[in-house]
């Protein structure tokens, strides 16, 4: 669109109601406005933030389920949020859609290089949680699929379904790196999985640490060629509202998320149906952090 | 914290006071103010337009034919467009919801001023009233009924439909609906489509109450006749 | 006194509803307004309290041009009354009828009192008073709406049509309300109505237009029966515009003879063809034959002063003697009034 | 002046991709699966409602049905209904989407046929049967040309309801212009929620006209003329 | 015929709106209801063409029991006139009127050829054929709600106060009409109406039904007059009972005096007190005295042979000379009557 000179000109839907609430007292450890993307594991991370914050004195206001990144990372751009808990290879590609890198150190590295003067992240944690693209058992055995490059031969029979954003993001890349190119891409979101089962998709876009990939029988197809980078947690900050406390604080947070407790909590809030701020405030006391 | 889903009890009890913006209760607190302040709005632009388009005729054509068009506007691409003058906040939900109601409540005032016979106008003319007292004092009251009649259908419909504002992240109960959408579960579900009913029934419920109140001659009626 | 001085009204379509009328409706007299649909009854009517403002000319209340008056003003002076009574849904049936007391801020118990006993004076029961227009059958509404209009006690009383939307009985009822109340009250009033029958009843004087608002007659309702200017009010009048006439004959001038009645138990025979029996109360029972035996036939009367040549007349026509039975208010015989005597009284009446 | 000139560059930018214009997710493919809901959803709605409030309002029984349907059609939320049977019955098919989609517009139609039928002048009535006509004949001959003009109305008001619902059912994965819109919305794209918002917009006003029209070719002048005059 | 035998008719509330009535209605003739509101006219009326189903006792058509004919098929042979006409506001007319030959499936040309020649039958331009019901006045669709009825040449019609939503001067005017087309037409009409005017004017036969659906009296309207049944029945009919008898008492056999007219030039002098003077072309032109000079007296006129007793008694009491004019059909005075003309032939008429 055209970012034109007026006050109202750019994007409307950067203008959302996470602009910075009033002159709140700075309490001890400062202020933060944490957001989340519209998915659970986001809400779930941002809840550990936001509760482990607390416990340190930090002012803290909760915008959960905000939207995409599309939307979310300009808030946190322009101040609006303060933290959001971000994966960091997506992240960069978000930010260099050309990234070759992969591996999670080359991804960080590279990242922090890339990322705008008023952002920065923090360290990675080990947790991992990527995308990918999955099939059901039969669909593997019958088409005899493991990786992504087998899917090229038959793409064009098949549907892919995967979130609403999922296609702007990937449609060019997968045709350049793989050569696949869909019969349709149906926006199933968050029936994706079911969707597979039933059979009105054949391929899925699913995050490795959603528990429904077990339960459903779902095969993840690997990625030699590494479209789909390292996805480890990584806070994003804006560096003007960060402050020191925040920053030792996530890192500790980092330090001990790993991919296994990830899914443990996935699981609880995906099958249990548990809140996410009960499961996080769970694992903060596990951990000593709370 | 058990294994499996909780019962749908166990989940309001989990939710409904979490003290987090996404709380049952925040919720319903958003949910009634994103739906009261239209209703109110309407009611208040309604009025003297409905008065104006009543006093000159040639009026009612234009505006009841805009209301016409604006009705058969669909919420969602309505709220969209209006985020580019906006923003993501209530007031894109507020303001779609203000027209809705007065494309309901023009008529109604129109409609209830017209439904003051013109023999009991004539009398209260003949009799010495001044415009204006004839209007507060005889024409509007006449009006109540069927100004209430169509405030009964804003009030519910405007309950309802602020719940499509969720998928701009703006929709009070309607918020449930697209949790647990993301996180496929069924309470929340029921508990925003119980909750959101139960709103209408109960504003629906005062407003009858209301014309009870104010309109004893209209529920005598009734009483004979039924 | 209301004048009309040469008063027109053309309506912005070019309409003429009135045109060039003048005339009079003395204080404390009852004229009418009466003609066919459009004649410009109503216009005319309203012009009086300016519900319409005339065009030309001007109308005069006790001699001051009611132009000059605020119309509020004008109209709380001025009782109204219409067809649909046009009470207030909203308001018991008290306060309808004190409306006009609020609005020239009388107290409001002193209203209500007032209120009630208008209520009273008209013939409603006082229990009516607390419920609302719908509740009330169209005469009753009818009632609160002459109650409403007397209200605060104007000189004046305008009625365009009030009592053509109910049932022909309660019509006369209220009819006759109207006379009692005018005997006692003797407000100017206005009547307007499409009924010649209603006009000749009501009026004092009777105003027939024709359609095109111009003056066709104006004169006291007997003039009207027996002179009608041309042939269009003649039309109008209709029918039976001789026997309607003797309605305003008196039979208190009827020669009625007393030796015509007999006992129930008389059997003799007289040289009269018919007898009239009366019972020992003095009721009359029926003609019999100048020779005893044979059924009694049937007999009609009418009330000796009170009633009018018209019902004698009727009465006669109703037995086979041909002759009238005169009673008194107890419905006692007080002579029988033969077709001699009739023939003489119609022709005094026609000769006058 | 700049709110207008940033609006006119969105749907510049939609309508002028050319990728917007062809595929599975061109504007004509779109734009046709709209058609497609809202018309099956119409018609059954149609096929419902009619009949049905035919005969309560012929035969005078079952008034209760219409009274508690109209308010609770009025009270329950469409998004909540579309995620609830979505949830209960899955995304394999498109009924999930369309059984809510009839059920929220079959009450305005059943409601105003119900009002229309029993709004006849009951002196109509009589005449017809003390002509000789039967039932079916009073009820087809008679009550329905008359009440026509509402029977309409209701179609029409179900119709709105129809092309509105299709679009909040974009979010649950159903196709049509609605998509635009939830996509768009989701990635930031909102030059694609501004075509695609006028584009629904146009849809419902050009429903609105054809029922217009549909409603001067249908109803007897004897009757809209009569309306008129009123 | 229809014959009504001892039918009842108790409504599910346990309303009983007809009494064991038991009456006839014979072929070619029209048979009034009448009575005051609620006294089940309409019910008995709709259970002729089985609208109401009788509770007991049994009607019968030409002596078949209607219950033994399917209701539809019975009403296509009984029209049926109700209160608002009933019109299909989305039908033409001329659709309107052919709605029964559709019905028995005549051919479309046929039933408009049909439609077009009742309506000018019942005297409506054929003009209107084309129109919508709304584009009528209520006197107009009152019409072609008769003509609709007769569509299909029923022997039997149904009327239920078909004229009462219409004013006076246009309800005189389609009684008139009516009475035409029955002397044109012979059906066997049943007509209710509470207007015991409109039922004395209709009526071969008058039946007064009190309230609860019982037959207060059936008679013809002269004989409804002069000897009501019962102080209900004398209640109902009302005022001027007398006078209105004389309705039914032609003036074929009144004695006329031809020897009173006199030129306009005659200015001799007789005996006789009043002498009448008539134009060069045979018309009235007024009264003298009979001592020449002084103005001309109004006069009255009746149809000599063709009006009422009624009409020759409104002239007479018109004319300061008591008496009436008779005038022929071109208005020519045929001759006088005199106040001992009409005393005779009221006598005459009183005695039976
Ligand atoms: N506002 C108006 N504009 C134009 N013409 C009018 C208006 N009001 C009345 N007229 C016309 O003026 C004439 C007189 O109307 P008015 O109402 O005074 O008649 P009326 O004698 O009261 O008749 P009715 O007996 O039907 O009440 C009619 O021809 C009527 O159509
Ligand atoms: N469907 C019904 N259920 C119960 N009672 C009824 C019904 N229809 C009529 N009645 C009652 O039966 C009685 C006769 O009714 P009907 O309509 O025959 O009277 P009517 O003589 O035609 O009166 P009107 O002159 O008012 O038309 C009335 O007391 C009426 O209230
Ligand atoms: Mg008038
Ligand atoms: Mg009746």
């Amino acid at each position: 669109a055209c970012g034109g000179g007026g006050s109202t000109g750019g994007n409307p839907l950067d203008s959302t109601s996470a602009a910075p609430s009033g002159s709140a007292s700075a309490g001890g450890g400062g202020k933060a406005v944490i957001g989340s993307f519209d998915f659970d594991e986001s809400v779930l991370l941002a809840s550990i933030y936001a509760q482990a914050l607390e416990a340190k004195g930090v002012q803290v206001e909760e915008k959960p389920r905000i939207g995409s990144r599309e939307v979310v990372y300009d808030q946190v751009k322009s101040g609006g949020l303060t933290i959001v808990p971000e994966y960091n290879g997506n992240l960069l590609a978000f930010v260099d859609p050309k990234t070759t890198a992969a591996a999670a150190d080359e991804v960080d590295t590279e990242l922090k290089s890339k990322l705008p003067a008023e952002l920065e992240v923090l360290d990675s944690s080990p947790a991992e949680d990527k995308d990918t693209l999955s099939v059901s058992k039969d669909t593997q055995t019958k088409q005899s699929l493991n990786s992504i490059e087998d899917l090229a031969k038959v793409s064009k029979d098949m549907v892919l379904g995967a979130p609403p954003e999922f296609k702007k993001r990937w449609q060019q890349r997968f045709k350049d790196v793989y050569g696949l190119e869909f019969k349709e891409w149906k926006p199933t979101g968050p029936t994706t999985a079911d969707a597979l089962k039933e059979g009105s998709i054949q391929v899925g876009n699913i995050f490795t640490t959603d528990p429904k990939m077990a339960a459903n029988n779902l095969v993840p197809l690997q990625d030699p060629k590494n479209i789909f980078a390292a996805q480890n947690v990584t806070p994003l900050l804006n560096k003007a509202a960060a402050n020191d406390t925040i920053r030792t604080t996530l890192n500790g947070i980092s330090a001990k998320l790993t991919t296994q407790s990830l899914l443990d909590m996935m699981q609880k809030i995906s099958v249990n149906k548990d809140e996410p701020a009960t499961v996080a405030k769970e694992w903060l006391t596990t951990n000593g952090l709370g | 914290m058990g294994d499996g889903p909780p019962s749908i009890w166990e989940w309001i009890g989990r939710n409904w006071d979490t003290g987090r913006v996404d709380s049952i209760r925040n919720l319903l607190t958003d949910h009634l103010t994103m739906s009261l302040v239209p209703i109110l709005f309407a009611l208040i632009v309604a009025l003297p337009l409905g008065l104006a388009s009543v006093r000159w005729r040639w009026l009612y054509q234009p505006t009841s034919g805009l209301m016409n068009v604006v009705y058969a506007l669909p919420s969602l691409p309505v709220f969209m467009l209006l985020i580019s003058v906006t923003g993501l906040s209530q007031t894109t939900v507020i303001i779609p919801l203000t027209f809705y109601g007065m494309a309901v409540l023009i008529p109604a005032v129109v409609d209830g001023l017209n439904s003051v016979p013109d023999h009991v106008r004539q009398s209260a003319v003949a009799m010495g009233f001044t415009p204006l007292r004839r209007l507060l004092t005889v024409e509007l009251p006449i009006a109540v009924p069927v100004v209430l009649a169509g405030l009964r259908v804003v009030a519910v419909s405007s309950i309802s439909l602020v719940s499509v504002g969720a998928l701009i992240g703006q929709g009070g109960l309607g918020g449930l609906f697209t949790r647990a959408y993301q996180n496929p579960f069924m309470p929340p579900v029921i508990v925003g489509i119980v909750l959101i009913v139960a709103l209408a029934l109960v504003a629906d419920g005062l407003l009858v109450l209301a014309q009870r109140l104010l309109t004893p001659w209209v529920r005598a009626r009734k009483a004979t006749t039924s | 006194m209301i004048t009309f001085d040469s008063v027109t009204k053309r309506y912005p379509d070019g309409t003429v509803a009135v045109d060039h009328l003048s005339l009079e409706a003395p204080t404390g007299e009852i004229t009418v307004f009466v003609g066919p649909s459009g004649c410009g009854k109503t216009t005319s009517l309203r012009m009086i309290n300016r519900m319409i403002d005339a065009s030309e000319g001007q109308i005069l209340l006790d001699g001051e041009p009611v132009q000059s008056i605020d119309p509020p003003t004008l109209r709380r002076g001025i009782g109204y009354v219409i067809q649909q009574a046009g009470l207030f849904p909203h308001r018991k049936i008290v306060d309808n009828v004190a409306t006009v007391p609020y609005l020239l801020g009388w107290d409001k118990k002193k209203a209500r009192a007032r209120a009630m006993e208008l209520l009273e004076r008209v013939g409603l029961d006082p229990a009516f008073a607390q419920r609302y227009p719908f509740q009330l059958s169209g005469g009753q509404q009818q009632r609160v709406g002459v109650a409403r209009a007397l209200a605060a006690d104007p000189p004046v009383l305008l009625m365009d049509e009030p009592f053509s939307a109910v049932d022909p009985i309660v019509r006369t009822s209220l009819q006759d309300e109207l006379l009692r109340l005018q005997s006692e009250l003797n407000k100017t009033i206005v009547f307007v109505t499409h009924d010649i029958d209603e006009a000749i009843k009501l009026g004092d004087r009777v105003a027939v237009l024709r359609v095109g608002g111009k003056l066709a007659q104006l004169a006291d309702p007997k003039t009207l029966l027996s002179e009608p200017a041309d042939d269009f009010v003649r039309e109008f009048l209709g029918h039976d515009r001789g026997i309607r006439r003797l309605q305003f004959i008196s039979t208190k001038g009827l020669r009625l003879r007393t030796d015509l009645t007999v006992p129930e138990d008389f059997d003799g025979s007289t040289s009269e063809p018919w007898l009239l029996v009366v019972s020992g109360d003095g009721s009359p029972v029926g003609w019999r034959t100048g020779t005893p035996g044979g059924e009694l036939e049937p007999y009609g009367t009418f009330l000796h002063g009170r009633d009018s040549m018209r019902t004698a007349l009727d009465a006669a026509l109703l037995s086979p003697s041909g002759c009238a039975v005169a009673v008194d208010e107890q419905g006692k015989v007080v002579g029988v009034a033969t077709r001699e005597a009739l023939d003489e009284a119609l022709a005094e009446a026609a000769d006058g | 002046m700049s709110w207008l000139t940033d609006f006119l560059g969105w749907l510049g930018d939609f309508f002028g991709n050319g990728d917007n214009w062809s595929g599975p997710g061109g504007i004509p493919v779109r734009l046709l699966e709209h058609l497609q809901f809202s018309v099956l959803a119409l018609l059954l709605a149609v096929l419902i409602a009619v009949p049905v409030g035919l005969l309560i309002g012929h035969t005078g029984r079952g008034e209760v049905v219409v009274v508690v349907s109209a308010n609770l059609a009025r009270a329950l939320p469409t998004l909540g209904l579309l995620v609830m049977f979505v949830l209960l019955l899955g995304t394999s098919s498109i009924w999930p989407v369309i059984i809510p989609l009839v059920l929220l517009s079959v009450p305005p139609i059943l409601v105003n046929t119900f009002e229309g039928i029993r709004g006849v002048d009951p002196d109509l009535r009589d005449a017809a049967y003390g002509m000789g006509l039967r039932g079916g004949q009073v009820l087809g001959r008679v009550l329905v040309p008359v009440a026509l003009p509402l029977i309409l109305l209701g179609c029409r008001l179900s119709a709105i309801q129809v092309v509105a619902t299709t679009t909040v059912a974009s979010y649950t994965g159903l196709g049509g212009l609605g998509r635009y819109v939830i996509d768009g919305f989701a990635t930031k794209d909102y030059a694609s929620v501004v075509g695609g918002s006028v584009l629904i917009v146009l849809f419902a006003l050009v429903v609105q006209i054809l029922f217009t029209l549909v409603q001067r070719v249908t109803v007897s002048p004897g009757v809209s003329q009569r309306l008129k005059v009123r």
